[in-house]
């Protein structure tokens, strides 16, 4: 582990010890470490004894928030559909934040899906978070039995080899692009804050534009054919919280369940508009999914024009609207099949 | 059974009359790949360790047509299922790894009576690669397999002295084997195959040692177990375990139309999806996270094994290494086995 | 309306003959695009015969996953009309929908569907003449495209 | 190959009959289009069969008809989800698809042979049990004195109720007909399935029991009798879960180690005290 990783493990670990001590939250939300290398455990601590299980480092790719209002719900005292509201405040959870995870708890504050005052957010900014698929490419086909990150490296090792590989050179896509690693909204930042200057945050998106129709095609059906429909996606992402998704509708139903071209791609279409100017780009869905398809650039190519047509960039103001939520009287309509009066 | 020895040469002859007379698949990266004639080096070498994409493709297809019928009202045949009449294609499949290839055998067992997967089973050849080297994540001896296992298969090819030796386990293993194919093994061969075998076997017990132990536990004991709550939290509730999972059997049934035309497919489902257990009234059986991932662990280790005497599961890891979260079936075991 | 209906509605026919014809679902809204159908009717402006419209009632309830369905059950085009901005019978309904309409619009054709396929327009329940223009405009770039084929399903019977 | 056990035999729906006031529960009456299908088909009291709405799905609906019922079979469905309700919509002659007879069935001629019979149903369940009902008065020897008590919200949401005025006053035929609450033009029994019950029970002496209904309703139906001696192995309950081949293979249905389908529906109290409640 590397120094920075093991300060911001002790204090993540002394900060959740003492809120759980002195009774300010009933439960602390962080990670844990995996049973193989590059891999790690959402977990929550209910008492201040867990806090020792708490770790933070380069692979803690899941989005916390994703399993906030759940937590949040299970905290509170049983009631009946129609009972009131219970009095008096409900218990607290604390909660690691990165800078998309607190960006998607502004988004689940917009949506009213979590009550701000029942959150104590420690907020880490982000290194950028390592992609396992891209240390695996590195170790070509060999299995990594022990990976230690160092500051800027990642020591790889496993049967008969060792190799050591730069650490930002297998940073995930989105961490790559990503303008918001501080955490925006937080009760208490801990580690260092850094201010990385980012350009090209769309580059991937227009050299995707860039290509014509019928490659672009290609491209798409080529991304999702290996898709086998496990919702590791969604289920990842911190914006599904419907009760009943629209895959699993069935008056109508909107998507086949077959892994067929049509309704593979239907599902990643779908999936990818209900994220539409919602999305804070955390990877959460690449990094959870088993078949490595990148459908990040479907919800990115959507950042870029929520971002470029009405200026909307997700989860940063508590206080905005969606972007799907509301208009301006001159947003742009240049799409429109315009006849004019004769 | 017939025991030959085959050098690469021999093999290739092997790999290109199979995918010259037949379908012809292999590992290949990630996935199960058609292999034609001119593409026969790509499974020549198999890295350790199952791929990513589970054997059950070639059994429990997704997704398999039950039947079609014609939605033309007014067709005198309207709404009448017809069966496929196409009956599946002749394959063999090359490079199965032991555990999966006791997946089909295992999976034959609820599907014993199923003409679907009855009829994939008839027109498959399964020849399999035993794993001289394993991944971290394997654990098929644990769970009553072995590294150079026969089960489910029809022909066992070992690496050994820079060729290979075949087991040739079936009648339908012979039939692959053209005449004249390899030399009839020697007891060198017959001596290195034991010694491989006894050397993968040295320090673990009885393989039927872990079914065993979870026959003799109490179901509700189990079910009741603490370690449920701890072991959900962290789940999506996704199914790539369950997809991933070579002896996940279940599936949904629906119909579909599309301009006139109609089918009843059978397609994967998970026990991890809310929607599974959804009554129509809207009462939910397992509504609960925690109650659907202690169904998929209790089905693997507890149900299915009271059912069918073994567990239904082979220990090839892919859920290991594939959920998103890191649940670990080893740890779950050991925690089930230490319940009270 | 109900979504079983907009659903059994869209259920069309691709037959990719030598006189093949398009078929495009039109999702009108009630106050504007569809009085202007219908005014376009009284007026006899001519428009190609290949819309099938289904009425709904706002521009706004028109949702990504309706689109999606047309397409998905072999509709050549897609057009949606709704009231122009400033004349939304719910205020805001189509100033909504017009986001949504852009994003998805782009989208599909990042993801490759020609840009032909979906189309969006405003035409007021005084626009008879306008909505036949808009017809034939839409009716020719799906012409010229040809029967759809990405997004449909299939289902082949043996 | 066997036969297949995924196609529906083609059926036709004969006659349909609404049953109650809300319009939400049918009666069909299904005859097979194939003679050989007709002849070959065989139920057991309890059993179900898959209904087959082409298109729209399949689902479990437990047989309303006696096997002494012969040339047809029937069945009572509440109007709930998909296909359900595309099978309220359809009309008398249309073509529909029938797979089965699936699942277990009550123990008529075993355990049940020689004994009394109390029978306890709620609201919609008695349809399993009014096929019981027939084929214990059709082979009205094998048994004993037959106790009956069947509950519904209202009179209007009694099932079969020109049937139970032709069983009134059948020998050794006790029926309980009651309602939740005092209605007009109601004069018979007023009250709750278990208060009933524990005015009529009779004594569990050579007797078995079958049960259906909300599980609420049985649930407080239990200690009365338990009061009077009964014991789980001689009270026999049909469970109901989601499912979809019917044939204890795709694991919907699953509780713990058994399906429902093939298990089941039908179990004693006893074994369902030793599953999971995950139905």
């Amino acid at each position: 582990m590397s120094d920075t990783n093991a300060k911001i493990t002790e204090e993540i670990r002394a900060k959740a010890r003492e809120l759980l001590s002195s009774g300010e939250i009933a439960a602390f939300l962080g990670f844990t470490s995996g049973s193989l290398p590059m891999t790690t455990r959402p977990f929550v601590a209910k008492r201040p004894g867990d806090a020792d299980k708490l770790i933070w480092n380069s692979f803690c790719v899941m989005n916390l928030a994703n399993y906030l209002p759940a937590l949040l719900e299970s905290l509170e005292p049983p009631r009946g559909p129609k009972d009131p509201p219970p009095a008096g405040p409900l218990p607290k959870v604390g909660v690691v934040a990165t800078g998309c995870c607190s960006r998607n708890i502004v988004v689940q504050m917009q949506e009213r899906q979590v009550d701000r005052s029942r959150l104590v957010i420690l907020g880490v900014s982000s290194r950028g978070m390592v992609d396992r698929k891209k240390v695996m490419a590195a170790a070509e086909g060999r299995e990594p039995l022990k990976v230690e990150e160092g500051g800027h490296t990642l020591k790889v090792s496993g049967r008969d080899y060792e190799l050591e590989i730069d650490r930002w050179s297998a940073v995930r896509d989105n961490c790559l692009t990503c303008a918001h690693n501080n955490p925006v909204i937080s009760d208490y930042l801990i580690g260092p804050v850094s201010n990385r200057d980012v350009k090209d945050r769309f580059a991937q998106i227009e050299a995707i534009e860039a290509m014509p129709a019928n490659a672009r095609w290609k491209w798409f059906t080529d991304e999702i054919a290996s898709c086998i429909r496990c919702y590791a996606c969604r289920n990842a992402c911190p914006l599904c919280y419907c009760p009943t998704c629209f895959v699993d509708d069935s008056r109508p139903q909107w998507v086949g369940k077959s892994t067929e071209p049509a309704d593979t791609a239907l599902f990643h279409i779908l999936r990818a508009f209900h994220c539409a100017g919602r999305c804070t780009d955390c990877g959460a869905c690449e990094s959870a999914c088993p078949m490595g398809i990148k459908m990040r650039l479907f919800t990115r190519k959507l950042s870029k024009d929520a971002f470029n047509l009405f200026g909307a960039e997700a989860g940063l103001d508590p206080q905005a609207q969606p972007p799907l939520a509301t208009y301006r009287p001159d947003d742009p309509e240049e799409f429109l099949i315009v006849e004019e009066k004769k | 059974m017939n025991i030959l020895r085959l050098d690469i040469n021999g093999l290739l002859d092997c790999l290109s009359s199979w995918a010259g007379g037949q379908e012809l698949y292999g590992p290949v990266k990630d996935g199960w790949r058609r292999i034609s004639r001119d593409g026969l080096e790509a499974v020549v070498s198999i890295p350790p360790g199952a791929p990513k994409a589970p054997i059950k493709t070639f059994f429990l297809a997704q997704p398999e047509t039950l039947f079609t019928f014609s939605a033309r009202h007014g067709d005198d045949d309207a709404w009448i299922p017809t069966p496929p009449k196409e009956a599946p294609n002749r394959r063999v499949l090359f490079g199965v790894r032991p555990c999966d290839a006791r997946s089909i055998a295992l999976n034959s067992m609820p599907y014993r009576d199923d003409p679907y997967y009855q009829a994939r089973m008839d027109k498959t050849a399964v020849v399999g690669l035993s794993c001289n080297e394993t991944c971290s994540t394997c654990f098929c001896k644990s769970v009553g397999g072995s590294p150079y296992g026969t089960e489910g298969l029809d022909i066992l090819l070992t690496k050994a002295d820079g060729g290979f030796i075949a087991e040739v386990l079936t009648s339908k293993g012979e039939g692959l084997l053209e005449k004249g194919t390899g030399t009839p093994a020697g007891d060198g061969d017959m001596a290195r195959l034991k010694a491989l075998r006894d050397a993968a076997q040295a320090g673990t017990s009885d393989t039927q040692a872990l079914s065993a132990s979870f026959k003799a536990k109490n179901l509700m004991q189990l079910y009741n177990a603490r370690l449920w709550q701890g072991l959900s939290e962290p789940c999506l509730n996704c199914g790539a375990c369950t997809f991933l999972c070579p002896t996940c059997y279940c599936f949904d049934i629906q119909d579909e139309v599309v301009r006139q035309a109609g089918r009843r497919i059978r397609y994967w489902d998970s026990c991890m999806f809310p929607l599974f257990t959804l009554h129509a009234s809207g009462h939910n059986p397992r509504g609960e996270k925690i109650k659907r991932v202690r169904n998929r662990f209790m089905h693997k280790l507890k149900y299915f094994t009271e059912r069918f005497g073994a567990l239904s599961c082979v220990g090839c890891g892919r859920c290991i290494r594939e959920c998103p979260v890191n649940i670990d079936i080893r740890e779950v075991i050991r925690d089930l086995l230490s319940v009270e | 309306m109900e979504d079983k209906n907009l659903q059994s509605g869209t259920n069309l026919a691709a037959s990719p003959t030598a006189n093949w014809e398009p078929r495009i679902v039109a999702f009108l809204c009630n106050w504007c695009s569809y009085a202007g159908a219908d005014l376009a009717g009284v007026s006899r402006f001519q428009y190609p015969p290949n819309i099938r419209i289904i009425r709904v009632p706002c521009s706004g309830r028109v949702s990504a996953n309706m689109i999606l369905d047309a397409l998905k059950a072999g509709a050549d085009g897609v057009l949606v009309s709704g009231c122009h901005p400033g004349d939304c019978h719910y205020i805001s309904g189509n100033l909504h929908a017009r986001r949504r309409f852009g994003l998805l619009k782009n989208f599909l054709e990042f993801l490759g569907i020609e840009p032909g396929r979906i189309n969006f327009s405003w035409v007021s329940a005084s626009e008879g003449e306008q909505f036949s223009e808009v017809v034939k405009k839409v009716t020719g770039r799906v012409k010229a495209l040809g029967p759809t084929r990405r997004l449909v399903k299939e289902i082949r019977i043996d | 190959m066997t036969k297949n056990p995924y196609l529906p035999y083609p059926a036709r729906i004969d006659d349909v009959a609404v049953e109650t006031e809300d319009g939400n529960i049918k009666t069909f009456r299904i005859v097979f289009e194939n003679e050989r299908d007709r002849a070959t088909w065989r139920h057991t009291p309890g059993q179900f069969a898959m209904l087959s709405i082409a298109g729209k799905g399949e689902i479990p609906i437990g047989i309303a008809s006696s096997p002494t019922e012969e040339g047809f079979v029937l069945f009572t469905v509440n109007r709930a989800g998909v296909v359900t309700t595309a099978l309220h919509q359809i009309e008398k002659g249309t073509r529909i698809g029938i797979r089965g007879p699936l699942g277990n069935g009550f123990p008529v001629d075993g355990a049940m042979r020689g004994k009394n019979i109390l029978i306890i149903a709620g609201g919609f369940a008695f349809t399993t049990l009014r096929a019981t009902l027939i084929y214990l008065l059709a082979h009205r020897a094998n048994y004993g004195k037959i106790t009956v008590v069947y509950g519904a919200r209202t009179p209007g949401m009694l099932l079969y109720k020109d049937e139970f005025k032709a069983w009134q006053g059948l020998d050794g035929l006790d029926l309980n007909v009651t309602i939740d609450r005092e209605a007009p033009g109601w004069s018979g029994l007023v009250g709750f399935v278990p208060t009933i019950t524990e005015r009529v029970a009779p004594s569990p002496e050579n007797a078995a029991a079958l049960i259906c209904g909300p599980p609420i309703m049985i649930k407080f139906t239990m200690p009365p009798l338990e009061k009077i001696g009964w014991q789980d192995d001689q009270v026999y309950l049909s469970l109901e879960n989601r499912m979809k081949c019917g044939l204890g293979v795709c694991g919907h249905c699953n509780v713990g180690p058994v399906y429902v389908c093939k298990n089941g529906p039908v179990f004693t109290r006893e074994q369902v005290k030793k599953l999971p409640i995950e139905f």
